[in-house]
Parts: structure tokens; C-alpha cells; sequence
């Protein structure tokens, strides 16, 4: 019976996914992505990830969608809005589509196969019976009660780690793409007196509802990453409302801010090994402290990386200040 | 039929999707919607199995890789998104078509 | 109950295909982007439904994530917006 | 239980590059170049040391957290692996002298250009990583470490066609490991386990290892720009900075080479067949023949050597044929494995020296010219003699001419197709060599050819030109060792045996 | 079935209603202004119900607290929303901008 709510999710959801891909306007794949990504939100709630969903909806489409839509803004036509209908702005050119067909078709026709054998594969996969038992039983030496943060920040800390580092290297490489822009005061933009109201009342409650996922990721669903991405909405709406923190504060300081988490996590593992453990091996009385402190360092960074990510794209077309040639 | 398997067998749609939207889509951020869609189907598939594998709760681990697999997938958007912003700002190009 | 629950949500599943069909139609651009608010709003329905029919009230906190997160892609979209609009003359 | 030694150099291999370009992070532009040189010198110090270490204690191991597999992840530095962060240090830290250098000389504004260090180091880590690795997942991750960095650095420049062939690059990037996770996902969900050593012994042959066989093999044949999908290569090699451009070609595609390679001889043992081996096999033919085609139809001389690495590349994938023998067909002799694929290592490392040394060419003559057309490079003896003489031995390590490294690899590939009755492989070898030396002697005689009007050759660095010389020297310098280097190989115990007995023995000597 | 459940199953069924009403109504009618009224009304009512339902079910103070914050987060990026794509809309229909309509 409740198999109803699946076949129709999943239905919707495919239906999102060639909608949103096949859509001509680019501020429609936008939308619908966003609804793509609450359909798979409640497909995770389905499942039982509480803590996926969290995820999904902070930064997948979250952050992620919040950066579309600042696109949108870049690719809208800088020319010759006046004379069409808006509604043509984000239309694609159209090109030749008569040399498209044939190398379409197969393409279609060998996606079709490859979706036939992908569809056997699922479909008689083994049981291969997971890890829960083996998790279950450590768990009580993990530090913490809730399995998933267990695996996040204990069993499998070394991948987190590089992941804090893949999102700092994130940044790193928007600065290369885009030109560092972050340092450079915004133009002088007028502060929007109804958005300062809403950034007054919505920014405490993101930062205590992020405090509160990062607290409840000890015991249950939630966690650094998750509250990272709210924090980093803090930092994204002061942008908005006309004040970039990170044009304010000392460069230093931002970089620390950046750095802590992976900084801190690779020194304290450091320390483990000249202790003669391995990385990432904390002694079983401090295992619980210890991953506070990493989740909450480790969200901090995350979420001035965030800023900081959006921060940058935001300011992109700010001046076109052409590179010179050098090779 | 199970609910996990009508989970996996969704995933291996949008994966396809995603695949197909890769090669089709012409403009940028489709592309990289695309991407981000074929990274919702691979990460549907790891937690549709762990569902399965419940006990007295469904398989963390393959929770975790999708909470990490999200954050990288997300990593590499931007990335691609501010290549794609940058492209549109320096030549006005919104496709790979003109390239060269 | 459960049953109950069960045909709330497929209900409101269906709401959401139904809805969807404005999407495919159109015709103007804010029909479309209405849609995707129906999305919204009745995705938070199904979530609270779901966490009383599976007695999993750390649902409610996903559904609070997608709120707070969507007032920061409403604000995105203002700016957005506004950004166009000065291009208009 | 897990009876091999511990050790912490895989983990520090992998952290202390990222520490030092977290460091690097705090400088100025000049700062972080220092940093950043000192970092690479460090790393590859501490690579160099943990190699010895490997060659005195066997295998090491670091299992992380304390936790083992197939909870926790295992870092596995065995013969294989260190040979490979071998060849990174080296190849890095020439790279990265020769960076400090070529960055300094060139006057240029390009904001970005000074996160070449920090970039760099994260890219070497994850290259580690890749190396060290012995966990699907972690895998994955490293893969997505190293394509981010790599896609940073190629875009470096900030210019147009280096931004198109980035974002190319990316996408190519992100499709390859989003396929690679699909195919993860379900090893994962068909045996509950990430671990690559107790994957093999419990993988059983079906349509989901079938499937996550071929969806693997693709992600990586799209990372390693194999055949059908090289298209992202030329572009985004030819347009990275010179340094740049060397790392991509001679470290960072090596990195899927590995994962393809250790997974189709440590994982997918008994679900490959003869037909899958040899149709990687002829996308690798078609690539040899193909690239070099391309390259000696090429007017700049950094496409022509960008072409040249797909080529160089296919090499790679012919010898996963040889792997697997054709059914009913039994080997001559008992070790037709062991030349297959030492000579896919012993590729991979000539191919990173001379290609490397290729490229930092490239650089300085571009540095020379502002150019790098190759009809200006007439008289480039008589101007840059050392580049010239680097060119020189470079090219004659990619051919293949005796004695340079790309010899060896290519004679031991030739013994391991005859040894495995796949002689029509031969000819393919044969003509990517007659292809590669009509491009390279093409550039040589261009090299020696009298100039036709007034070259102005901008004096170069003499430190730089030299360690291009060095690098080529390199390619050649590796025969000497070549016994001692194939029997360290093969005595890790991993592959030296046979696929059959992997099964049964298990990869961790365990009882 | 316990008085609870009545409530709860009552309050529901109104929420149903009001959303079964709002895609009707965001189907049915012809402009859209009538069917961004319709949506926005009818949606955060049901909602509204809905939520009402539900908190009565779960009987806890936190919980109830959360699915209040809930709607009103919801009420707060709706009602935004439906504002912007009004206002959208009407840019579109400025003079010079009239050419695609329906």
C-alpha cells in the first residue's frame, strides 16, 4: 500500500529530471531543479536517510540552487532586452537542428540499451548484506551514538577530511576561474530596507537552527555539514544585504577561518601518529569531544567556504578587468 | 516488489538521464544540472541498497558516502558553474559550439 | 491511521503530478515558476505527514532546512530580478 | 586480521602536502611560491624515504582510525604503489623547481596564478591518496581531489580557449567518476564491502559485476582520456601553462591508469573476459594510431605533443588485453602476465619523463618565441641548444629506440603479446613507433634546419632549459635499474602471480 | 479511535481539500493572477490545516513548536514568492514588453 507513495515519487521525480533537462527556458531548469531536488529529498525521507535529506535540501538544492538562480543573473542578455518579451530572454538560439538527428538518435538508441542492461544490474544485484551489524557493534567505542556521524567523523574521518578539503579546493578553483573578487567592496548598491528586515529575523534563526543540527548530530540526524550550509547562509545573506563579511575582516583572518577545519583535523592527526597511533585514531575517552570539535570547526570553514564560493560568483561581472596574455 | 528496489531501479533512470542530458544538453548549466541529476541517481542507488541492508537501522556507511558524494558533486558544480559564468563574461558563448 | 496517512500522502503526491501538467503547459514563464511553489508548499505537507506516519519527528527538521534555505532562494531570486529589471529601461 | 606492517609515511604522504598548502594559503604571491617549493621539496623527500621503506619491509599498511576493513579504510603502500609516488616525487619535484622558476620569469598579472602552489600541492596529495588508497570510495574522493586541482590548474591562465578546454575538462571529469560511483555503488550493494582486497575474494561473476565492470572501466577510460574519449585531452593540455601542462600529462592521467589497472587485476578477476580485454585493447590500438596521426598533423607544437599523450596513452590500454588470455588458449610460458603489465608501468614512467620534459620544452620556447608555432623553430639548435638536445632525447625515449625507458616498455609489451599468443597487437606497436618518429624527427629537423629569416630568440633561463634536460635524461636513466625495479615490482605479491591464485591466496597473506 | 485521532483526521481532510482546491484552481482558471490567488490562498490554509493535524497527532510541545515555525517559514517565502512572480508578470505586460500573451 505505501509502495503507492514510492512508484508515484519516483514517477515525478524521472519526470522532473527529462522536464528540467528538455525545458528551452534556463530560469524553468532552474525551478525545476529545485523541485527535483525536494522530490528527492522526501526519496531520501523515504528511505530512511533523514540525514541525506538534510543534506540534500541544505546544499543540493540549497546552496546549489541559490547559486543557479545567481547565474541566471549572468546569462541574462546584457543587450536587446527592450524589444523582446522577457520571456524570451533565456530562450537558446536555435541552430541547425536537421545535422543533429542522426548522431541524436544513436545516441538515444544506445542510451536506451545502456538503460536496459543498468536496469538488469539493479535489478538482480546480489544481497550483499552492508555494514550495518559491523557498525552497530563499534559504535559504542565511536564516541558518539548516532551511526552515520559515526561513520562521518570516526570510521571513515580520513574521507571527510579530503571532502572538507575538496570544498576549499572548490574555492580555490572559483578564484582561478572567476578572478578573485572577494576582497573588492561590492559597488555601491542601496540596502533594500524590506531585505534588511527579513536578514534581521531570518539570520538568528539560522544560526540556531544550524547550532541545533550540529548539537543533535551527536545523537541523531544532522551534523557539520548540514549546519555548515546554514551558517553559510547567514554569511550569504549579509553579501545580499549590502555588507560582505569577508571584505571587512582581515585577510588573515579569513584565511584562518577557511583553513581551521582541515587545519585543525590534520594537526590533531599528526599528533596521533607522533603519539603511535594512526591518523585519525582518537583515544576512546576524548573520541566524543574531539568530534565536536572537529564538526564544529569543520562547519565553520565550510560555511565561510560557502560564503566565500557564492561571495565570489556573485561579484564576477562586478568589472571586467581583462587578463592579460601570458603564455 | 520492495520499496528499495523501486528507488534503485529509479536510480539507474536518472543516471541514464543525467548521461543523456550530458551529451545533449547544449547550454552550460544544463550540462551541469545534468551532472548534478546522474550524481542524484548514482547516490539513489547507494541508499535504496542500504535501506535493504536495514537492522535495526538502514546501513550507515553508504549514508555517509552520500552525504560526502553530495558535498564533492556540489564542489565541482561551482566550479564548473564559474567556469561557465566566466566563459559567458570574457566571449558571450552560452555553448560549446563555437569553441576553438 | 496509518492507512489514513498513506492516502494523505499519495493524495497529495497526486496534487503534485496534477500541478506539474501546469508546467507542462504553461504558457507564461510565472506559471511555470508558480508550479514549482505548489511544489513546495505541498512537499512540506507530505514531510509532515510522513514524520507522523513513521514517528520520526527528525523529518520535521529536514522540512524547517528547506524553509529557512528557501527564503534564501526567494531573496536570491529579488536580486535577481532586479538586476533585470535594471537592464530594462 | 591483517598480518602486515605498520606505518605512518602513507599518512603523512597524503597530509603534509595538504599542510603545506594550507600554509601556503597565509602568504603573499611571493610567499606562497616559497611555501610551495619547499612543500614539494619536503614531499618528495618524505616519498623518496618512504619508498626505502618499502623496499626493506615489503608492503606497509596505515589503517585509519584504528579501524579496519571493511568498516574503516586501509591506506596499502605496497611495491606497486610506491613506485608509483616514486615517480611522482621526482617527476614533481623537477616540475616544481622548474615552476618557480618559469612563474618568476614571466611578467604577468593573472590573479590566480600564484594559487598554482597551493593547487599543486592538493594535487599531489590527492595523487597520493590515489596511490595509496585500497577503498572504492576513497577512491572516488581522490579522483575528485586530483580532477578539481587539475581543472584549477589547467585554467590558470584565465584565457579563453584555456577556460572552454577547462570547463570541458570538468565535465568530462565529473562524468567519468559520477559513472565510476554508479559502478561503486552497486560492488557495494552486490557484497558490502569497499575494500578492494576482500572485494576480490567475494566478488562473484553476475550482470550487476558486469555492469559495474563496464561502467568503471568508462568512468576511468574518460578520466584517462582512452580512446573515444580523449576529446577533452589536446585542448586542455595545449592550453595550460608549460608547467601545468606537464603535471596534466605526466602524472594526472596516470592516476585512472592505476585504479583501472588495479581493479581489472585485483577486483574484476573473475568476471573479465576475453572479449572485454580485447576491446579496451583495440580502443588502445585505435588511440595509437590515431593520436599520432593527429599529432603529425599538427602546426603548434604543444597540441602536437598533447596528441602524442593520447597516443602514448593507448599504449596503457593495450595492455589490459593481455591480460586475459583467449579461451582454450594456454600461455607458452608460465609468466606471460608479468611482462604485460610491467610494461604498462614501465610506459607510464618513461612516458611521464619524457612528456614532461616535452612540455617544460614547450614552455620555454613559447617563453623564447611568444610563440609556439613550429615553423619558427628553425635554428632552435643553434639558439637554445640544451631545449633542443632535451627535444632530442626526449623524443627518442617516445619512439622507442634503444636504450630509453620507452624502449623497455615498449619491448617488454611486445613479450607479453607474443607470450600471450595476441600477436596482432604487434603491428599496432610497430606503427604507433614509425608514427611517433615521423613527428619527432619532423621537429628535429625543423630543430636543425637553417633559419629562413631572423628568429628573435629571447634569451631563456639556463637553469630551466636544464632541468628539461634533466627530466629527458630521466627517461633514459631508468633502463639501468630495470631488473632490480621489475623484480621489486613483482614481489609485492599482488599481481606477480597470476590472476587465479590472487583468488584463492588473498591479498593480505592472511590464513 | 481515540478523540485525537478525530481531530486530527478532520483537520486533515480540510487541509486536503484546500490543496485539491489550489491545483484546481491553479488549472482551472484562466489568467494568472486568479490562479497565483488560488495558489497561494488555498496552499498555505491546507498547509496550515494540515500542520494543525498533524501537531495534534504528535501531542509534543517541541514538535508542535517546529511545525508552527514550519508554516510560518512557508507562509513567509510563499507569499514572497507569489509576490515576485506577480510583479514578474507584471513587467511583462509594461507596453513594450506585450507581444506573447497566452
Amino acid at each position: 500500500m505505501s509502495i503507492l507513495i514510492d512508484i508515484l515519487l519516483a514517477i515525478i521525480m524521472v519526470y522532473l529530471a527529462i522536464q528540467c533537462l528538455l525545458t528551452p527556458r534556463l530560469i524553468q531548469s532552474v525551478f525545476l531543479f529545485f523541485a527535483f531536488g525536494l522530490g528527492l529529498a522526501l526519496a531520501w525521507v523515504r528511505l530512511g536517510a533523514i540525514d541525506v535529506a538534510i543534506t540534500e535540501a541544505a546544499i543540493a538544492a540549497g546552496f546549489l540552487g541559490v547559486l543557479f538562480l545567481d547565474a541566471l543573473k549572468s546569462f541574462a542578455p546584457k543587450v536587446s532586452v527592450k524589444q523582446d518579451n522577457l520571456e524570451d530572454i533565456y530562450k537558446l538560439p536555435r541552430r541547425n537542428i536537421k545535422s543533429l538527428i542522426l548522431p541524436r538518435v544513436i545516441l538515444v538508441l544506445g542510451l536506451a540499451l545502456f538503460l536496459f542492461i543498468a536496469l538488469e544490474a539493479v535489478w538482480m544485484i546480489p544481497d550483499g548484506g552492508g555494514l550495518t551489524a559491523s557498525a552497530e557493534a563499534l559504535l559504542p567505542q565511536s564516541g558518539v551514538e548516532h551511526p552515520v556521524t559515526a561513520v562521518l567523523l570516526n570510521f571513515r574521518a580520513y574521507d571527510t577530511w579530503l571532502e572538507i578539503g575538496v570544498i576549499l579546493l572548490g574555492l580555490l578553483g572559483v578564484f582561478v576561474a572567476g578572478g578573485i573578487k572577494l576582497y573588492k567592496k561590492p559597488g555601491a548598491s542601496k540596502p533594500d530596507p524590506m531585505l534588511r528586515q527579513v536578514i534581521l529575523f531570518v539570520t538568528p534563526v539560522l544560526f540556531l537552527f544550524g547550532a541545533f543540527l550540529l548539537y543533535i548530530g551527536k545523537t541523531g540526524p544532522g551534523g557539520a555539514f548540514q549546519a555548515a550550509v546554514l551558517w553559510g547562509a547567514i554569511g550569504i545573506l549579509l553579501h545580499l544585504g549590502g555588507k560582505p563579511i569577508f571584505a571587512m575582516i582581515p585577510r588573515w583572518l579569513f584565511h584562518l577561518i577557511l583553513t581551521m577545519g582541515l587545519g585543525f583535523f590534520l594537526v590533531l592527526g599528526f599528533l596521533l601518529i607522533a603519539d603511535g597511533r594512526t591518523l585519525f585514531e582518537y583515544p576512546p575517552a576524548y573520541a566524543g569531544l574531539l568530534i565536536l570539535i572537529i564538526e564544529t570547526l569543520g562547519a565553520i570553514s565550510i560555511a565561510a567556504a560557502l560564503t566565500a564560493i557564492y561571495a565570489n560568483l556573485n561579484q564576477m561581472e562586478e568589472e571586467t578587468n581583462e587578463v592579460e596574455p601570458t603564455t | 516488489m520492495e520499496t528499495y528496489q523501486i528507488y534503485s531501479l529509479t536510480s539507474a533512470i536518472l543516471f541514464i538521464i543525467g548521461i543523456g542530458g550530458i551529451f545533449m544538453a547544449r547550454h552550460f548549466i544544463k550540462k551541469i544540472i545534468a551532472t548534478v541529476i546522474m550524481g542524484g541517481g548514482v547516490f539513489l542507488s547507494f541508499v535504496s541498497f542500504a535501506q535493504r541492508d536495514a537492522i535495526t537501522f538502514a546501513d550507515p556507511v553508504p549514508h555517509a558516502l552520500v552525504i560526502t558524494g553530495i558535498v564533492v558533486a556540489v564542489a565541482s558544480a561551482a566550479l564548473a558553474l564559474a567556469l561557465a559564468r566566466r566563459i559567458y563574461q570574457l566571449t558571450g558563448e552560452e555553448t560549446f559550439t563555437n569553441d576553438k | 491511521m496509518n492507512v489514513f496517512f498513506i492516502i494523505v500522502s499519495v493524495f497529495l503526491l497526486l496534487n503534485i503530478a496534477l500541478g506539474l501538467f501546469r508546467v507542462w503547459r504553461g504558457p507564461t514563464i510565472a506559471d511555470r515558476l508558480l508550479t514549482t511553489q505548489l511544489f513546495g508548499t505541498t512537499g512540506m505537507a507530505i514531510l509532515i505527514v510522513l514524520a507522523g506516519y513513521l514517528q520520526e519527528l527528525t523529518l520535521l527538521n529536514v522540512a524547517i532546512t528547506f524553509n529557512v534555505l528557501a527564503i534564501l532562494l526567494v531573496i536570491g531570486l529579488v536580486k535577481v530580478w532586479k538586476i533585470k529589471k535594471g537592464d530594462t529601461p | 586480521m591483517i598480518h602486515l606492517p605498520s606505518s605512518p609515511f602513507p599518512a603523512l604522504l597524503v597530509g603534509l602536502p595538504i599542510l603545506m598548502a594550507t600554509l601556503s594559503l597565509f602568504f603573499r604571491p611571493g610567499g606562497k611560491a616559497a611555501v610551495g617549493l619547499m612543500g614539494s621539496i619536503l614531499t618528495a623527500g618524505l616519498a623518496l624515504i618512504a619508498f626505502v621503506e618499502v623496499t626493506q619491509r615489503g608492503t606497509v599498511i596505515h589503517i585509519l582510525g584504528g579501524w579496519e576493513p571493511p568498516l574503516g579504510i586501509l591506506l596499502r603502500m605496497d611495491s606497486l604503489a610506491a613506485v608509483f609516488i616514486g615517480m611522482t616525487a621526482i617527476v614533481g619535484v623537477f616540475i616544481s623547481l622548474y615552476a618557480w622558476g618559469y612563474f618568476r620569469a614571466q611578467e604577468t598579472s593573472a590573479e590566480g596564478l600564484p594559487l598554482f602552489w597551493p593547487l599543486w600541492l592538493f594535487l599531489w596529495a590527492g595523487l597520493n591518496g590515489l596511490f595509496l588508497s585500497n577503498d572504492l570510495f576513497n577512491l572516488f574522493v581522490t579522483i575528485e581531489v586530483i580532477g578539481i586541482s587539475a581543472v584549477s590548474l589547467a585554467v590558470l591562465t584565465g584565457k579563453t580557449p584555456a577556460l572552454f578546454a577547462g570547463l570541458r575538462y570538468l565535465l568530462a571529469a565529473i562524468t567519468g567518476s559520477m559513472a565510476y560511483l554508479f559502478g561503486v555503488s552497486l560492488l557495494y550493494g552486490s557484497t558490502g564491502t569497499l575494500d578492494l582486497g576482500l572485494l576480490g575474494e567475494v566478488l562473484e561473476p553476475g550482470p550487476t559485476t558486469s555492469f559495474s565492470l563496464l561502467v568503471i572501466t568508462l568512468g576511468l577510460m574518460i578520466k584517462m582520456a582512452g580512446f573515444p574519449f580523449h576529446f577533452w585531452l589536446p585542448p586542455a593540455h595545449s592550453s595550460a601553462p608549460a608547467p601545468v601542462s606537464a603535471l596534466l600529462s605526466a602524472l594526472v592521467v596516470k592516476g585512472a591508469f592505476y585504479i583501472l589497472l588495479r581493479l581489472w587485476m585485483e577486483v574484476f578477476g573473475v568476471s573479465l573476459t576475453y572479449a572485454a580485454g580485447q576491446l579496451i585493447g583495440l580502443a588502445g590500438a585505435i588511440a595509437v594510431i590515431w593520436g599520432s596521426w593527429q599529432a603529425l598533423i599538427q602546426t603548434s607544437f604543444k597540441l602536437i605533443v598533447a596528441h602524442s599523450s593520447v597516443a602514448q596513452l593507448g599504449y596503457l590500454l593495450m595492455v589490459f588485453p593481455l591480460l586475459i588470455l583467449a579461451p582454450g588458449v594456454s600461455a607458452d610460458s608460465a609468466d606471460w602476465l608479468s611482462p604485460a603489465w610491467t610494461a604498462g608501468i614501465y610506459q607510464v614512467i618513461a612516458h611521464a619523463f619524457a612528456k614532461a620534459s616535452f612540455f617544460l620544452s614547450a614552455g620555454l620556447i613559447i617563453m623564447a618565441l611568444g610563440h609556439d608555432r613550429i615553423e619558427s623553430l628553425r635554428d632552435l639548435v643553434g639558439n637554445m641548444r640544451i631545449t633542443a638536445l632535451a627535444i632530442g632525447i626526449a623524443g627518442v625515449s617516445l619512439i622507442g629506440l634503444p636504450p630509453s625507458g620507452g624502449f623497455m616498455a615498449k619491448w617488454m609489451l611486445l613479450k607479453g603479446i607474443f607470450l600471450s599468443g595476441q600477436w596482432w597487437w604487434a603491428p599496432v606497436v610497430l606503427m604507433g613507433s614509425l608514427l611517433t618518429a615521423g613527428y619527432v624527427f619532423m621537429l628535429l629537423r625543423l630543430a636543425f634546419a637553417p633559419a629562413r629569416e631572423m628568429n628573435t630568440f629571447r634569451p631563456v633561463p639556463k637553469s630551466l632549459e636544464i632541468i628539461a634536460l634533466m627530466l629527458a635524461l630521466g627517461s633514459f636513466l631508468i633502463v639501468f635499474p630495470a631488473d632490480s625495479l621489475i623484480q621489486f615490482l613483482e614481489s609485492s605479491g599482488v599481481f606477480g602471480s597470476g590472476i587465479e591464485s590472487i583468488i584463492e591466496g588473498g591479498v593480505y597473506g592472511n590464513d | 479511535m481515540m478523540i485525537k485521532e478525530i481531530i486530527t483526521v478532520i483537520l486533515i481532510v480540510v487541509g486536503c481539500f484546500f490543496f485539491l482546491a489550489g491545483t484546481l484552481g491553479v488549472l482551472r482558471f484562466p489568467d494568472l493572477f486568479s490562479r497565483l490567488h488560488a495558489l497561494t490562498k488555498a496552499d498555505n490554509l491546507g498547509l496550515g490545516f494540515i500542520a494543525a493535524g498533524m501537531a495534534v497527532y504528535i501531542a509534543s510541545p517541541w514538535a508542535a513548536l517546529k511545525i508552527l515555525s514550519i508554516w510560518v517559514f512557508t507562509l513567509l517565502a510563499s507569499s514572497t514568492s507569489c509576490y515576485l512572480i506577480a510583479r514578474f508578470q507584471k513587467e511583462q505586460e509594461q507596453p513594450e514588453n506585450r507581444k506573447e500573451q497566452e
